[in-house]
Order: C-alpha cells, then sequence, then structure tokens
C-alpha cells in the first residue's frame, strides 16, 4: 500500500511544483513562462553524461570527415561532426550522420559463429579455439601448396592456394600488417582490395 | 564527370557550391539527371561509356580554336617533344596504334618511343615491352633532353599527333557517339575553356563513373591531357580530382593489400621478369632520371624493416623470401580461380565480394570450391551466408549439404572502438581514436592478424624447411594493451614511417632513407607520418584560421612529405613568379634563392627556375630534371601529354565502345578495347555487339544513402529506412513501350543471370539518338542483397567479369541486358 | 498514384501569375497526393460525450428556464431536467479520460488556463457544471428548493457553454470541414443540444406520465431544430463557396451519415411533424414519441458525422489546400 | 562537450531570451537527408517504415511523431519542351526541400493544448514538453501544417523541439550542423531574415525570378495571422507542390466567434424556453 500511497503522493507534489494557474495569477503568460515545466527548467544535452570523447574519422567514404565520439560507461552515446576539421566543418552526411546508428545497430555481431563442412546452420564457437583452428589451416593449405620454384627453375616462392580479400575500409596499419604476413611472411600473391571494384 | 557528387560524396561538394557562390559554373556530364545535376548549371546527358568521345570532342575544341594555355603547356608539358618516326596514329590504322601484335594481343612500345630514347614510366606497371634490351636502351636518357621542337612544327612533335589523333572527334560525332545533344557541348567547352588560363582555374572531378569501364584508365587520361593544356594542373583549384568510395582505399592503395605492388607503389617482383635476384630487380625498376631513381633506397628500407636483421647483404636483405606473381592476380580473376578449385582457403576482411564482385551468381557458386572461408565483418554479410541463402541455394541448384566449405563469421572492431590512420582521397593520413572497446569477442583486423602471425610463427617455430624461413624472418613484435592484447597501431605507424637501424630511431623525411640497410621503412610515400617518437602527424589537429592560407599543413599528413597539391611547381610560371596573385601557391624566393608558397614545395628547395642539367656529366635522378620540369615523378619531369611506355592500350586516350555495347564503334573499325582482359567461360559470356536479345545500356551506380556494397547502411535502421528497396530506373518512354507502370516488378537478365527490382519510371532519364538508333538506358542502384533491413536483388548478377588493361577494372557502368514485366519468382 | 513528375506551374516569386486569392478551380498539383495535414484521434467517444454534454447542458438550462419562469405544473420539468443534466456529470469527465492517450495525466487539464483554447475553456465549463448540477439535483433530492434555485444559476450559465464550446473546440482547429464555417458549426451544436434535450424531456415526461409539458416542449424542440437547420444551410453555403463542398457528399459513409442522420432524422423529420401537427391539429402521441425518438438519433448522428467527415476532410490535400488559400479572403 | 560549439559551426551565441530559428535555402539542398539522419541520431527516434513509395527519392512521406525532419522530392524536368539541360543557377528541375516543425509565432498547437504541456521557450521556440502532456491530441488537428503527432506507443504528442536541450548546452541544433551544404542555416530570427531577403534578391539578379520567401511577413509567401515563422523557407515553386498552404490560418481567431454565436443561440432558445413556460403558465 505504500508504493501506492508514495506514488499518489508524488503525482501530487509533482503536479503542484508544475501548476501554472498561481503562476499565471501571478502574472507570468500561460504560452511561455507560466507553462514551463521542471523537466524544461532542468534540461541538458545529453552529452553532458559523457565520461569520455574522442575524434575519430568518418568510417564511410574517402572524404575523411572528423567526427566527435562521446561514451559514458565504456558505451558510445553519440557521434556527430567535429568543428574543428577544415574538411567537414562540423557538417556530416547522411552516412556519416549515421555513424552512432552503425555503432549501435541491432545487428551487430559479438560472438564468432562457425558452419562446419555440410553443416546446415551456424555453431558458436570461441573466439581463440576460431584462431587456432584457421591458424592450423594456414599451416597445413601454405605446407601442401608452396612452390620454391617452377619446373623450369625460375624463383616463385609463393603459394597460388589462399587469397585474401579486403580492406579499403581497414585502418592502414592493419592493411600494412596483411600484406606483411601473408605475402612477406606466407608467399600469398592473391591479395587484393575493395580499390579495384 | 564520371561522378555524382552531390550524392556519393556531399561534404566535398560543400565546397563546389562554395565556389558556385563565388561564380564558378558547375558542369555535371551523367547518363543520369540526379541530385548533382539539379545543383549544376550546365547537365549534359551521356550514353554510359562514350565518355572519351566527349573528353576528346573537347581536346578536339581546345586545339582547332587554339584555346590551349601556351606559356604552361610548351614549357611543363611534353607537347613539344618529337616521337620515334615510326609511330603510327590510331586515325591512321582504324583505331589501333603502330605496334600492334595480333596473336600475343598486344602492343610493342618500341614505336612509341621519344626519337631515340626510350622513356620508362614511374608507375609499377611501367616494364617496357620491347625488342630491345631495356637497360642499354635507358643509357641514352641520360645523354641529352629529349628531342624537341618549340615551334610546334616538325610533323612528329606531340602537338601534331594530338591534332591528327583528335580531328576526328568533332562536335558532330561526339553527338552522334555519347548522345549529347551538339549545342549543350558547345556550351560546356566554351564554359570550361574560359574557366582556364593565368587568372583562372577549373576541375575535373571523377570517381567510379570513369573507373568502371574497360577503358576506365584512358578516360582519366584524358582528363589529364585537356588539364594539362589548359594549364590547369598543380595549381589551387585546377587539376583533375579522384573521390574514392571507402574510408581508406586511398590508404590500401598505397599500402597497398593488391598483388602487383610491394608497399607504396614498389613493384612486387614478377616470375617473368629480370627479378631473379635484388640486383636485376633494383637494375630493372629504376629509372636513371627522375624522382625515381631513388628506388634502390626504398626497396631496401622496406625489406630491413620486414625481415630485420635476418634481412643481410648476403641474402639480398631477405628478396628472394618475396613471392613471385606470375601474372593477373587481381580479384576478378581470383573469383575464377576459386571457381577453378585452384584457390582453397580464403579471408574476407571487411569487404562483400558476393556483392560488389561482378558476375555475383558464379562467385556464389566459386564459394562452394572452397575449403575454408573466414568471413571477418561487423554483421552477417551475403558474402558469409552464401551457403544457406545465396541464389544458387534459392534456386535449388545448391543444398548446404552439399557444400563442403567450413566458414568462419568473426565480429570486426568498427571505428572508435579501434586507433588507427584513415588514409582519405585526398592522401591526407588522419589518426583516429580509440573510445571504447568493441563488444564481446569483435576484435580489430589489426589484432586478428597480428594474434594469426604469432599463432603462425609458434607452428613454425622449430622448422628448418628453407621455405619457412620467411614466416620466422617477420619481424612482428609490436607492444599490446588491454585484455584483449591489442597491438598498438602507433608502433606499426612507426615502422610505416621508417627508422634507423639497429637503433630504431624515428626518419624525419623521405631523402632520409638509405639503400645500405641502415634505415627501415615500411612505407616510403608515409616518411614524414611519425618524424619523432612523440610527434604524430596523422593526429595533429590545428587548422589554419580563417585568415590562413587555406592548405591547413597542421591537420593531419598527406602523403609525401605532408604537401597538399603535387606538382605544385606548375604553380609558378617557368620564372618562378606564381601565374596569378590572386591563386598564388607556390613561387621562388629570390632573395632566399628558395622556393617557397603556402604549401611543401614539390620540388628540389634550392633548384633555380633557369637552372639546366649538366648533360655532359650524365646526370642521374633529379639532376637530370631542369628547373621547368614540375612533373618529378616523370622521367623527363614533364606532363605526358603523349605517353611512351607504361599503358597497355595506347599512347593517347581513344573512344572504345564497352565490351558489351549496343552500337557499333562510330568513330574507328576497331570496336572496344583491343587490350581488354577477357575470360570467355561457359559462365561468363558477354554479349555480342548490337545483340538484339539486350537492346537496352545498362549503368550502376549508388545512392547518397547507402554505401559501397550497402552493408553498412542497410543493415542500420535509420539509413535503411531512407531507401528500403531494390528498384531501377528507367525512362517513361520506354515503359510505356513495355507497358511497365510506376513501381512494377520488372525483370533485367543479361546471359550471367536474371534479377527482378521494382521499376521507378522517372523523366531524370532521357532516350538518346546514337548514330540514328534511339538508344534507352536503365540504371540501378548496385549496393542492394538479400541481409540487413533494405533488401533487393544484387545487380552484379548481371554483370560480366571483364577487365581494364592496364588495372583490370570490371565494366559496372556499362554493359546491355533486357528487360521485361513481371516477376522472377511465381509469386 | 500520378506520374512521378508534376507539370510545372506558373513561378510563384517575383513574377507572381499565381494568386493564392484566386478561386479558380483548377485542381491543385499536390504532393504525390499526401495529406496536407493531419486528422484528429477523435471518434465515437468524443462523439457521445459532445452528444450527452449538449443534452445535460440543455437539460439543466430547460429546468432552470421551467423552475424561473414556469408554473407548478411544470415541477416536473424541472426535477426531470435536473436528473438529466447529471448524464452529463457521470459520463462526460470519464469519457473524456477514457479518451486520452495518457489518461494517467488526466488532471493536467487544470494546470492552466488558455483562453485560446477550447478544451482548456471547457474543462473548466464542465468542472463547473458538473459541480453546480450535482449541488443543485442533490438540493432537489433533499427539497431545498432555496438552495437548488441558487445553484441552478450558475449550473444553467455552464449548461449553455456545454451545449456549443465542443463547436468551438472543433472550429478551432485547421480540419477544412470544421474551421470552414465556426458560427453555422455553434449554431448546429446548439440547436442540436437544445432539441436533444426537449425530446429528451418530452420522452421522460411520457414515461413519468406527466404531460403537462408537451406542447412548450415541442415548441422548444421545432426551435432548436429550425435554428440547427438554419446552421446547417450555411454552413452548407459556405463550403461551396470555399470549394470543399464534396466534403459532405453522399459517397462517403460520413457524408451519408450526415445527410440522412443529421439532417435527415434531426431536422426534416421533426420539422415536417411538427408542421403536420400545426396543419393536422390531432395530436398523434406516437408520432411525437417516434419524433423525438429521431431528434435524439439525429443529434448524436450529427456530431458522429462532423467528426468522421472532418478527419476525413483532413486526409484529402485537394481540400485542405484549397481551404488554405481563402483564409486571406475574409 | 565543446564550450558554445554553436559559434564554430553557426557562428552564433546561443542566450535565453532572444529567439531562434531555421533558415532552409532550398536553392542550396541536394535533398541528401543528412538532416533527417542527424534528427533521428541525436534524439533517439525509431525508424518507421520500410516501404519503396516511389515519390521519386523521398520515402519518409512526411513529418511525424517519430520523424521530424522530412526531406521533399518533386522533380520537374520537362520545363517547356524536352528535358532540361540548362537549368537556372543552384536548385533547378529537381526541388528538393528539408520540411520541418515552422515554430510558429502565434502557434496554433501552443494555444490549442489544455495541459500548458505545449509552451514557448526561452529561445522563443515551440516545444511539447514530456513530463506534462496527456494525450489529449488537441495540438494535431490544430497545426495547420500537420506537423504534430500523437506517438501511439508512449501516448504522447511529439515533434521538432528545435533541439532545446542542445539550445541548452549552447550546441547549434543537430540537423543544421549537419547540414553539408548550409541549406538549413540555423541563427537569430531577425538575422536570418535579413540574411534570406538579401539572398533572395541575389537570386533574382542571377535570374531565378521563382525565388521567393515563404514564412516571413510582406513576402509572397507570408503566413498571415501566423504571424512571422521562426523556421521559414526559401521556395522557388508555389507552396502546394511542397504540400504547404498557401495561406494558413490562426485556429484561435476562430474561437470568439463560434464560441459568443453558439451561446448567443443557446441563450436565444433559454429565453424562448422561459418565454414558453410563462404563456402555457
Amino acid at each position: 500500500m505504500t508504493k501506492i500511497h508514495r506514488r499518489f503522493a508524488d503525482r501530487v507534489a509533482g503536479f503542484v511544483r508544475d501548476w501554472s494557474l498561481p503562476r499565471q495569477i501571478a502574472g507570468e503568460s500561460p504560452y511561455s513562462k507560466a507553462a514551463e515545466s521542471s523537466l524544461s527548467q532542468n534540461l541538458r544535452p545529453r552529452l553532458t553524461e559523457a565520461d569520455k570523447v574522442g575524434t575519430i574519422i568518418c568510417p564511410y567514404c574517402a572524404v575523411g570527415c572528423s567526427q566527435l565520439a562521446y561514451a559514458k560507461n565504456g558505451r558510445i552515446i553519440h557521434v556527430e561532426g567535429d568543428p574543428r576539421s577544415p574538411i567537414n566543418q562540423g557538417t556530416l552526411c547522411p552516412k556519416g550522420s549515421a555513424t552512432f546508428g552503425w555503432l549501435t545497430s541491432e545487428r551487430r555481431l559479438d560472438h564468432v559463429l562457425y558452419r562446419a563442412p555440410y553443416g546446415e546452420h551456424w555453431e558458436r564457437r570461441p573466439l581463440a579455439w576460431a584462431m587456432d583452428r584457421i591458424a592450423w589451416l594456414v599451416k597445413q593449405t601454405r605446407d601442401e601448396t608452396f612452390v620454391d620454384e617452377l619446373p623450369d627453375g625460375t624463383l616463385v616462392n609463393h603459394t597460388l592456394a589462399m587469397a585474401s580479400l579486403g580492406g579499403a575500409t581497414l585502418d592502414n596499419e592493419e592493411n600494412y600488417l596483411i600484406k606483411k604476413l601473408f605475402c612477406g611472411g606466407l608467399g600469398m600473391v592473391w591479395i587484393e582490395n575493395q580499390a579495384r571494384v | 564527370m564520371g561522378s555524382n557528387l552531390a550524392e556519393n560524396h556531399p561534404i566535398a561538394f560543400r565546397f563546389v557550391l562554395q565556389a558556385k557562390d563565388k561564380g564558378a559554373t558547375i558542369i555535371h556530364v551523367d547518363p543520369r539527371f540526379t541530385r548533382t545535376s539539379a545543383l549544376a548549371d550546365i547537365y549534359a546527358p551521356i550514353r554510359a561509356g562514350s565518355d572519351i568521345a566527349f573528353l576528346g570532342g573537347l581536346i578536339n575544341y581546345i586545339l582547332e580554336r587554339d584555346l590551349w594555355f601556351k606559356e604552361y603547356a610548351l614549357n611543363y608539358t611534353n607537347l613539344s617533344t618529337i616521337i620515334d618516326e615510326r609511330f603510327q596514329d590510331a586515325s591512321a590504322l582504324d583505331g589501333l596504334f603502330s605496334g600492334w601484335d595480333p596473336d600475343s594481343r598486344s602492343y610493342k612500345y618500341d614505336s612509341w618511343q621519344y626519337q631515340g630514347e626510350d622513356v620508362p614510366a614511374s608507375i609499377a606497371e611501367h616494364y617496357v615491352n620491347t625488342t630491345e634490351s631495356y637497360s642499354e636502351k635507358l643509357r641514352r636518357l641520360e645523354k641529352g633532353p629529349p628531342p624537341r621542337d618549340p615551334t610546334l612544327k616538325h610533323p612528329n612533335t606531340v602537338y601534331q599527333i594530338l591534332k591528327r589523333h583528335y580531328a576526328v572527334y568533332t562536335p558532330e560525332k561526339v553527338e552522334a557517339t555519347t548522345g549529347c545533344p551538339r549545342a549543350v557541348f558547345l556550351k560546356i567547352a566554351e564554359a570550361l575553356t574560359r574557366a582556364s588560363g593565368r587568372e583562372r582555374t577549373g576541375a575535373f572531378c571523377y570517381a567510379v563513373g570513369w573507373t568502371h569501364h574497360t577503358t576506365g584508365v584512358q578516360m582519366i587520361r584524358a582528363a589529364a591531357v585537356i588539364q594539362a593544356l589548359l594549364g590547369n594542373t598543380g595549381r589551387p583549384g585546377g587539376g583533375v580530382f579522384a573521390f574514392r568510395g571507402h574510408s581508406s582505399i586511398q590508404g590500401s592503395t598505397d599500402i597497398p593489400t593488391l598483388y602487383n605492388m610491394l608497399p607504396s607503389y614498389l613493384p612486387q617482383p614478377q616470375a617473368h621478369k629480370p627479378h631473379a635476384t635484388l640486383d636485376e630487380y633494383l637494375q630493372s625498376e629504376t629509372p636513371p632520371t627522375g624522382f625515381w631513381n631513388n628506388f634502390p633506397k626504398y626497396a631496401v628500407s622496406l625489406l630491413r624493416a620486414w625481415y630485420g636483421d635476418h634481412a643481410t647483404k648476403s641474402n639480398q636483405w631477405g628478396f628472394p623470401w618475396i613471392p613471385r606473381i606470375v601474372g593477373d592476380h587481381s580479384q576478378l580473376p581470383m573469383t575464377l580461380a576459386i571457381a577453378d578449385g585452384v584457390i582453397r582457403g580464403l579471408f574476407v576482411l571487411g569487404q562483400n565480394p558476393v556483392i560488389g564482385g561482378s558476375n555475383s551468381a558464379m562467385i556464389q557458386r566459386a564459394f562452394a570450391n572452397l575449403d575454408w572461408l573466414v568471413v571477418r565483418d561487423f554483421t552477417e554479410t551475403e558474402t558469409a551466408s552464401f551457403w544457406y541463402a545465396g541464389k544458387p541455394v534459392r534456386s535449388g541448384e545448391l543444398r548446404p549439404q552439399d557444400i563442403k566449405t567450413e566458414v568462419f563469421l568473426m565480429p570486426g572492431a568498427l571505428i572508435g572502438e579501434k586507433e588507427g590512420t584513415f588514409t582519405g582521397t585526398h592522401r591526407l593520413v588522419q589518426f583516429h581514436d580509440k573510445i571504447v572497446e568493441p563488444p564481446g569477442e569483435a576484435r580489430s583486423e589489426l589484432g586478428f592478424i597480428y594474434h594469426l602471425g604469432r599463432r603462425l610463427q609458434a607452428l613454425y617455430a622449430d622448422s628448418t624447411d628453407e621455405k619457412d624461413a620467411p614466416v620466422k624472418a617477420l619481424t612482428w613484435e609490436y607492444p599490446t594493451s588491454g585484455e584483449t592484447d591489442e597491438p598498438s597501431a602507433e608502433a606499426v605507424l612507426k615502422e610505416m614511417n621508417g627508422f634507423t637501424w639497429p637503433d630504431r630511431r624515428q626518419i624525419g623525411d623521405v631523402h632520409e632513407l638509405k639503400d645500405d640497410g641502415s634505415t627501415a621503412c615500411g612505407v616510403w610515400t608515409y616518411a614524414g607520418v611519425f618524424p619523432k617518437d612523440d610527434h604524430n602527424q596523422a593526429r595533429s589537429r590545428r587548422p589554419d584560421g580563417p585568415d590562413g592560407p587555406g592548405t591547413h599543413l597542421g591537420w593531419g599528413f598527406a602523403w609525401p612529405s605532408n604537401r597538399r597539391t603535387i606538382y605544385n611547381r606548375a604553380a609558378a610560371d617557368p620564372e618562378g613568379r606564381p601565374w596569378s596573385e590572386r591563386k598564388k601557391l607556390i613561387w621562388w624566393d629570390a632573395e632566399k634563392q628558395r622556393w617557397d608558397g603556402y604549401d611543401v614545395v614539390d620540388f628540389e628547395p634550392e633548384k633555380r627556375p633557369d637552372y639546366e642539367p649538366d648533360w655532359s656529366r650524365h646526370p642521374k635522378g633529379m639532376a637530370a630534371l631542369d628547373g621547368r620540369s614540375p612533373f618529378t615523378m616523370i622521367a623527363d619531369g614533364k606532363s605526358s601529354l603523349f605517353v611512351p611506355s607504361g599503358l597497355k592500350d595506347g599512347p593517347l586516350p581513344t573512344h572504345y565502345e564497352p565490351i558489351e555495347s549496343p552500337v557499333h564503334n562510330p568513330l574507328y573499325g576497331q570496336q572496344s578495347s583491343p587490350v581488354a582482359k577477357q575470360w570467355r567461360r561457359p559462365d561468363n559470356h558477354y554479349h555480342p555487339v548490337g545483340d538484339p536479345r539486350f537492346p537496352y545500356v545498362l549503368t550502376t551506380y549508388r545512392l547518397t544513402e547507402h554505401h559501397a556494397g550497402g552493408t553498412p547502411t542497410r543493415s542500420v535502421a535509420v539509413t535503411a529506412e531512407l531507401q528500403p528497396e531494390g528498384f531501377i530506373e528507367l525512362t517513361p518512354e520506354l515503359a510505356d513501350g513495355l507497358g511497365i507502370k510506376h513501381l512494377d516488378w520488372v525483370v533485367l537478365s543479361t546471359l550471367r543471370g536474371e534479377i527482378e527490382a521494382k521499376a521507378l519510371i522517372t523523366e531524370r532519364l532521357r532516350p538518346l539518338e546514337i548514330s540514328g538508333r534511339r538508344i534507352h538506358q536503365i540504371g540501378m542502384p548496385w549496393h542492394f542483397g538479400w541481409e540487413g533491413y533494405a533488401k533487393g536483388d544484387i545487380a552484379n548478377v548481371l554483370t560480366s567479369v571483364v577487365g581494364d588493361a592496364n588495372t583490370t577494372m570490371h565494366e559496372g557502368k556499362a554493359l546491355t541486358c533486357n528487360l521485361r514485366k513481371g516477376r522472377l519468382r511465381p509469386q | 498514384m500520378t506520374l512521378v513528375s508534376t507539370p510545372s506551374r506558373a513561378p510563384y516569386g517575383r513574377e507572381a501569375k499565381y494568386d493564392p486569392l484566386r478561386a479558380d478551380n483548377a485542381p491543385i498539383t499536390t504532393y504525390y497526393d499526401q495529406p496536407q495535414l493531419k486528422k484528429s484521434h477523435w471518434g465515437t467517444r468524443v462523439a457521445l460525450y459532445i452528444f450527452i454534454a449538449g443534452l445535460s447542458g440543455g437539460a439543466q438550462l430547460i429546468a432552470t428556464a421551467a423552475d424561473l419562469a414556469g408554473g407548478e405544473q411544470h415541477r416536473g420539468v424541472v426535477r426531470r431536467g435536473r436528473h438529466i443534466a447529471l448524464l452529463g456529470v457521470f459520463f462526460g469527465p470519464p469519457l473524456l479520460i477514457w479518451d486520452l492517450h495518457s489518461p494517467d495525466r488526466f488532471y493536467n487539464m487544470l494546470r492552466i488556463f488558455r483562453r485560446t483554447s477550447p478544451m482548456s475553456i471547457g474543462t473548466y465549463i464542465l468542472s463547473s457544471f458538473s459541480l453546480f448540477s450535482l449541488m443543485t439535483a442533490t438540493a432537489q433530492l433533499a427539497g431545498w428548493r432555496k438552495a437548488a434555485q441558487l445553484t441552478q444559476l450558475p449550473a444553467a450559465i455552464a449548461g449553455a457553454g456545454m451545449t456549443t464550446y465542443t463547436a468551438s473546440l472543433l472550429t478551432a482547429t485547421s480540419t477544412p470541414l470544421w474551421a470552414a464555417a465556426p458560427r453555422s458549426l455553434a449554431l448546429q451544436f446548439a440547436g442540436s443540444s437544445f432539441g436533444a434535450a426537449a425530446a429528451a424531456l418530452q420522452l421522460a415526461g411520457r414515461v413519468d406520465g406527466d404531460e403537462a409539458a408537451a406542447p412548450v416542449l415541442e415548441g422548444l424542440a421545432l426551435a432548436a431544430t429550425a435554428t440547427e437547420f438554419v446552421g446547417a444551410l450555411a454552413a452548407e453555403r459556405r463550403h461551396r463557396a470555399l470549394g470543399i463542398a464534396d466534403a459532405a457528399s453522399v459517397n462517403t459513409a460520413s457524408g451519408a451519415l450526415y445527410k440522412l442522420g443529421a439532417l435527415g432524422l434531426g431536422t426534416a423529420v421533426p420539422l415536417a411533424s411538427y408542421a403536420g401537427k400545426l396543419i393536422g391539429g390531432r395530436p398523434r402521441p406516437w408520432l411525437m414519441m417516434t419524433t423525438a425518438l429521431a431528434v435524439l438519433a439525429g443529434s448524436f448522428a450529427l456530431r458522429l458525422s462532423v467528426l468522421a467527415a472532418g478527419n476525413e476532410s483532413a486526409q484529402r490535400p485537394q481540400q485542405s489546400l484549397r481551404f488554405a488559400r481563402r483564409e486571406k479572403v475574409r | 562537450m565543446i564550450p558554445d560549439e554553436a559559434e564554430l559551426t553557426a557562428g552564433v551565441k546561443i542566450e535565453p531570451g532572444k529567439s531562434y530559428g531555421f533558415f532552409t535555402d532550398t536553392t542550396r539542398c541536394i535533398g541528401c537527408k543528412a538532416c533527417e539522419v542527424a534528427c533521428k541520431e541525436w534524439n533517439l527516434l525509431p525508424a518507421d517504415g520500410l516501404h519503396l513509395t516511389g515519390m521519386s527519392y523521398d520515402n519518409t512521406v512526411g513529418l511525424s511523431a517519430s520523424t521530424w525532419r522530412h526531406v521533399a522530392f518533386i522533380e520537374k524536368i520537362s520545363d517547356g519542351d524536352g528535358r532540361a539541360t540548362e537549368m537556372a543557377p543552384y536548385q533547378s528541375n529537381w526541388l528538393m526541400m528539408s520540411d520541418v516543425c515552422k515554430h510558429c509565432h502565434n502557434a496554433p498547437c501552443l494555444e490549442a493544448c489544455p495541459t500548458g504541456a505545449l509552451f514557448r521557450t526561452e529561445f522563443d521556440t515551440v516545444v511539447v514538453q514530456q513530463d506534462i502532456c496527456n494525450g489529449c491530441g488537441y495540438c494535431v488537428p490544430a497545426c495547420p501544417f500537420g506537423v504534430v503527432e500523437l506517438n501511439m506507443i508512449d501516448g504522447k504528442a511529439h515533434k521538432c523541439t528545435l533541439c532545446y536541450d542542445r539550445l541548452k548546452g549552447g550546441l547549434e541544433p543537430a540537423c543544421a550542423k549537419a547540414c553539408p551544404t548550409d541549406s538549413i542555416q540555423f541563427g537569430e530570427v531577425g538575422e536570418l531574415q535579413q540574411r534570406a531577403h538579401q539572398r533572395v534578391s541575389e537570386l533574382h539578379e542571377l535570374g531565378v525570378d521563382s525565388a521567393y520567401l515563404y514564412g516571413v511577413p510582406n513576402s509572397p509567401g507570408a503566413t498571415g495571422d501566423l504571424g512571422h515563422l521562426n523556421a521559414f523557407f526559401l521556395l522557388t515553386a508555389e507552396p502546394e507542390a511542397y504540400n504547404l498552404p498557401a495561406a494558413p490560418s490562426r485556429a484561435s481567431n476562430r474561437v470568439g466567434p463560434s464560441l459568443s454565436f453558439g451561446l448567443a443561440a443557446a441563450a436565444g432558445l433559454a429565453l424562448a424556453a422561459a418565454a414558453l413556460f410563462g404563456w402555457q403558465k
């Protein structure tokens, strides 16, 4: 019973606090000041709750607009244009403005899915297992198909059995390690990305 | 032209509109009237694939009316250079150039060279197919300047060749080929020439509207020729701007994750070229003159960066460990290799080839031949779900139980969840901070590749086999942090910038690189991005104030050496004075005897404008270029209107029809590009010319509301609802003819496959009269798929695997198709 | 769905060949026929409330008039009038609260007073009416005649408001049909409320077996119905002038309800029967009862049809855009 | 948060007591819908509907409780004979316009709201206070532009608040900040109106004779009794092409005549009743 009482009391208190009639009689305009509620008085942009902000670069096209990403308790709460950048001066296109929507999209995956050969559905597998399994597959495929010289003696030192597609949307550092490991380390030649699409 | 700026790069269009406020004329040439055209002053309809006819017409217009910028073109381009007398132009050989070898379907370049010399191009593809041994021919370049006739009277000067070549591109022929009314073309030509000269500059903005063709490279070259003739290159507000589509596609082209290049435009060693040993490789790839003469420094520094102490002078700094390519390993042949079972394992890192790859149905069938497939993305993409939701499975052709591929779908981290740099379309390397941890098991690609590399090094640790040496020799120690052991992106960036060896002191600029192994540098063009241990220039965010020069050198790092406008020496006249006070960028400071300006000078700081090489001492590298040679990367320092070597499809842009075209080539007998890469196979048939079964021209494009393959916007509710379903756009005239009403379902078909979509009838497309025939164009956005909130059939089911000779770029912008009312699946 | 591209109109700006004030009847080029306004969310519940409010307001007024001006034989009318007024008290507020989309905050209606908002004015009308009608009714029951006479005055005044404030509530919107003829709608609602009250009192009188005031009530019903009819005619003329006449056309359900229900039952039938009575002279009780019932039904049909037709007129861009061209003419 | 960021992004220092609004210059609009997305992302509004409408590139259809910005597309390519190739400067032949709540000076929704939920803020903008609104829905038919709408899930009325919370923090409204071509310009209404008049004369000199201001007093698109609109537009076709009323009316003007006439009628009938009762007595 007390809960209902307290809720009732809160409502009455709230009503009296925001009651406009007395303020109206006291001369405030019923269309503005008198009608203002406590919510409006204490309203602040939700960015004030952010405990961290950083500059990121829009992940969509290559114009390179700068964005400010605000986070609270380790979760992004908003992304909008960075006014200091000479490239976009705070503006963003529809895709750039949707960066926050992308980061918090319900379709995002946060676990590894695995499909066994001839399987008919996804299974969940731990990340570490997947990494080990992939490393083993890479080694096995490389060992079975590595060619150091062509029949006529020409040096090749490559494997044609593995390929990699990706990374026009990846960081330079990521692309660098991909080329370094796959080409410089494993001897793969089929290494491409969207630059040709 | 060749781009739809307001829709695909809206923020870039912000500045086009600001230029309009200051009186600029905006011209948009596009098969469709788009949101860019709505803001333009002149809109020219054009048949997809006929861009070179249009640009050739502009060159004809400039030359016939003598409107080219005399002082600029004579000094800064190879207009007055005399070409080998054996050269015969396409106008004489009905579309082909001299040196055509029918059985090898390729050109010999001998007849294209400057008279008596061989000029290697700067880019990695420049290997000169000549009969004579390559190196002796290069000696002559150091003997003296190329033969020139400044009076331009000699019949074989580039000027005379240009006039002969483009004589046939008359305004009438342009109208007959492109369908753009003659009056509109002339108005554009007049506007472009009026916007050039000392006081005014004009710019070309292009994107995949030009690159998605088998003649894409030559379309861009045609614009470069126009801009060089009009004196717009290297100057503020001028030049040819490429607007690239992905956040760091320029970076992934510089680094690159591409088959034909080692980090930063060093050619990937080839089995069929003299690249067996490092000396042969350096000797054959190092041009004697121009900036590329420093080639050995970059190659050796790269090997030192990759193999550290394992690289020694004795083992050619580890050069044999680099895999040799044996042909074209780009994405198009890669999908065919997968189809043929050559490739057993595939990594797909942040890409969606089922949507973006040509001939998507073939790709989806091909993936079933893979042993294992690793897909890393932020959501389940069409590529990851091909085995149960793909077109072949849905049509019953394949069953999941018969597909042997082992598939891993691993979540990727997104922006803000990892630190690192993007390189934008303006070569600007910008750092982005890490703000939060990625959700759950999502990791960055940096983390994935690093930990995969560590696991592989562990697996190969105790192997003594020589072929495993490179894996072990790789320098792979980067500091990691956090519970996810995330490697430090800044450490990798430092390696890309380069440091001295072995004391690892960051190098300040590209000139500090050595070829004796004392410097290590992962990406030589990025040298200077991390000049000191604590100075990450990519993270510098200091823009110029409103009164500043506007080059914003304090914001991020533009490779090379933070230079914002390359070849900016051309912004000054031959004597070093700015062409125009209002638009000055670089000038020769007489007192300080140095070049000065608002941008990092793209020239040797102390080289006087009137410097002449001392040919008696056989000058090498930059010493061989005079003070009036802004184009430092080109062997003769001049802008190549006529390209002696480096391009497989000809020294001059020539109009060839797309591989699939409804009409015969109105200009030449040669129908399409003779050297276009074609793969004639049962799963990749091409349509013959004017095939009655496929009468309509199809062009594909993107909408401003969706990005690339569509995944990062179709899986986001707020953008998905803006363009929720796949559709095609067609003319009211065509729709009436086929009895199609607005929003009806229609089926498009080619020999590669059939798809269905809803029809948007719009007058923004118009029928074109091409050589007397009425041609209809159909437009279709290509980023829809079956995943995400906004769905639609994949446009790339219709396209074929065909490639530009130089870059193997597909031809998704211009093909033919059929159209009928109705649905694909019986509904 | 019209073809995508719309034919161009003369430029609107400097050389404005297009004059919004000109009454040309060429069809307006709309935005793909999309509604230009939002229709209200009011339906049967609000129609019922308006009917009951009008009825109870009218009943209180008639009761007060009978009490002040009438004689002993009108005591029954006064009592029954005050009881009918209680309908508004007991059904009015609950109906309104039920129609709110956040009913738990109903009390915010009394948070402020805005003279530009008929709903705000109406809230205080309804509250005061309920208060005083309740007091009058209890005084009536307890037999304190003096007290009843005192409290019935404010109740009657509020009752007058109850009969017609809802019309001003509807007309103070941008819905074309409601906003087109403010005065006529007020007339219709006032007349309809009185007619309903008089008819209700006739029926109640018959049930009580006290038909002393029957002739007065009949006369009053005739006057009310005539007022409503005049209002309807004026409204029709105004709609035609504004070019939104087809709102009440037959082909829509609401149009049919308006024509048959409101006009037919509510006005035509009663007028005919009274005229017949005047000429024919012989009172036939069953005819009187059916007429009273027709008036009641017509009154409710009027509110229902005006609400529905109004909502439909908001959905038709041709009408809302045409209505929005006329304002400057006044 | 950058303090007074609006100075950087719009050159405006936001202070209570001044009246702020939008000047939407449709001749600069490229129809990119960044405003729609920025508004939804800032106000955490849900997506509402995945349906291809065929209304050119407008699949948003209109403003609603969960869509506070809507970009309209009107194709007018076939001006005169055949399809246009030469266009008037700035936007032509494909009209694009970002529609929003007009924040009218005499706002019918504000005047109709019986609970005081709708009120005029210290920045002279019109906002629905979510802690007061009880969902009576009177504002919905009151609005002459069909902007405000009830949300059936939370039972409250919703519309553009001109980013009331952002203004409190010195931030420029999300849509104006995001607009790539500055078609949506935020600022003080007085300054914006000056800038708009200047822009119209500039356009007239360039030959765009059809340019006029909608929502600014004594201009072809003036909105009569509503007074000036804080969010006003520069248009190049008749308002109705953009689904805007040519001469919207102020709903509260009709309260007086309707109420007085109604009460008069009621009084008349009451007197008649009294007369009849008296006569029968």
